[in-house]
């Protein structure tokens, strides 16, 4: 699947986007963003106020409870501000 | 031809506004809107960030939905991102119809939902850093009209 | 810096919006509008008559009204007279601001004037020959808006 | 004073504007039109529908009642369409 963070959450977390492999165990983007947590202390950092980060699945926006497969293109970034 | 583009480099609204009309004579009216990075607050640059491809998709998403809206013959939005100093060109909708309150109509709901919601960041420089603009409610109002 | 003018020659809506912002960091907006000739009902040319000095003085004080009713930073308005064939422009609004609602308020404000009550004449030409037009009662309406 | 004129009115009199001395028992634009109609034709014809026309005193909308003096820019016209 591939990642793709903006903003401060690609500043936090160093890289702007990455492929990994989505585990088995692994359905949602909560647990997605759990998993990442365990990686390292830049997505700990990133994700840390999760009131102020947003995800979209395949370019749609949604909540941590969105569903993903290893196709997906997803997405963290703070709320959008505009142009 | 109208576009949507998203691009580093600047743009002509003069030209812009010359593509919307090209090769037809059924318009009567074009409406655009230029904005400009405003050096308020000592600031020294402005960095736009976008998730380029979802910010196309939307926008292209809302140019249909303008065009069901209101009877348009041809609209053109271009974004720039990168980063912008003061007096710099950032956004140009261009709205074409056949009478003047639709292309008005028209491009005041694009740029609502540009200014607002669409996926883009921006990272503003002044001396006394670098800080991540947060979302403003009076902008949200704004594009609460169109619901 | 904006201009009021009216004049036989085309215009540049590109040099027309870059000019006012010339030299400024203030403005995060422009607005602007052009009016061009429709080929409708086998229009073949239409010619505008002015009544020049009456026309520029109403059109001044139009711009004063609006920098009063919004916070506005520049404006120019650009009008042709003579003789126009389908996809002609016709006239230029442009309004800058540090805001976009200001401006495309500002700008629409202004067309309305423009196209129902300032002191133009519009002699129609097509192939059963050359009549003036006649006011139109959803003009006025328009211009009724901002009583 | 300077008489002007615009579009069908223009038309009908044959020219756009003329300069002629205001005489001294005329003082409204509508004793001005009696006038001129003695004239010729050509402004019996312009002024012939006064529900269709329209006079300006120095760039001032006004009735056939406003005053003139001969200083005056005196413009006739039919309703403004705009631009």
């Amino acid at each position: 699947m591939k990642l793709l963070y903006f903003a401060w959450v690609r500043q936090k977390i160093g890289r702007s986007e990455e492929d990994i492999p989505l585990p088995a165990n692994i359905s949602t983007v909560g647990a997605l963003m759990d998993m990442l947590v365990k990686r390292g202390p830049e997505y700990a950092a990133a994700f840390n106020d999760v009131s102020r980060l947003r995800t979209a699945v395949n370019q749609i926006h949604g909540g941590f409870d969105a569903t993903i497969t290893d196709s997906d293109e997803i997405a963290f970034f703070p709320p959008v501000t505009g142009g | 031809m109208g576009a949507i583009r998203i691009q580093l480099e600047d743009f002509d609204p003069g030209v812009e506004i010359a593509a919307l009309t090209q090769g037809r004579t059924d318009v009567g009216a074009v409406a655009s809107f230029v904005g400009i990075v405003r050096g308020d607050d000592a600031l020294e640059a402005m960095t736009l960030e976008a998730y380029e491809s979802f910010a196309l998709r939307e926008i292209t998403a809302h140019v249909a939905e303008a065009k069901l809206r209101w009877p348009l013959l041809d609209v053109s939005v271009i974004h720039r991102a990168g980063r912008l100093t003061p007096g710099a060109r950032i956004v140009f909708v261009g709205v074409a119809s056949m009478h003047r309150g639709d292309s008005f109509r028209a491009a005041e709901f694009l740029m609502d939902y540009l200014k607002t919601r669409a996926p883009f960041w921006k990272l503003e420089e002044k001396s006394s850093g670098a800080n991540w603009v947060e979302p403003r409610g009076t902008d949200d109002e704004a594009a609460q009209r169109w619901k």
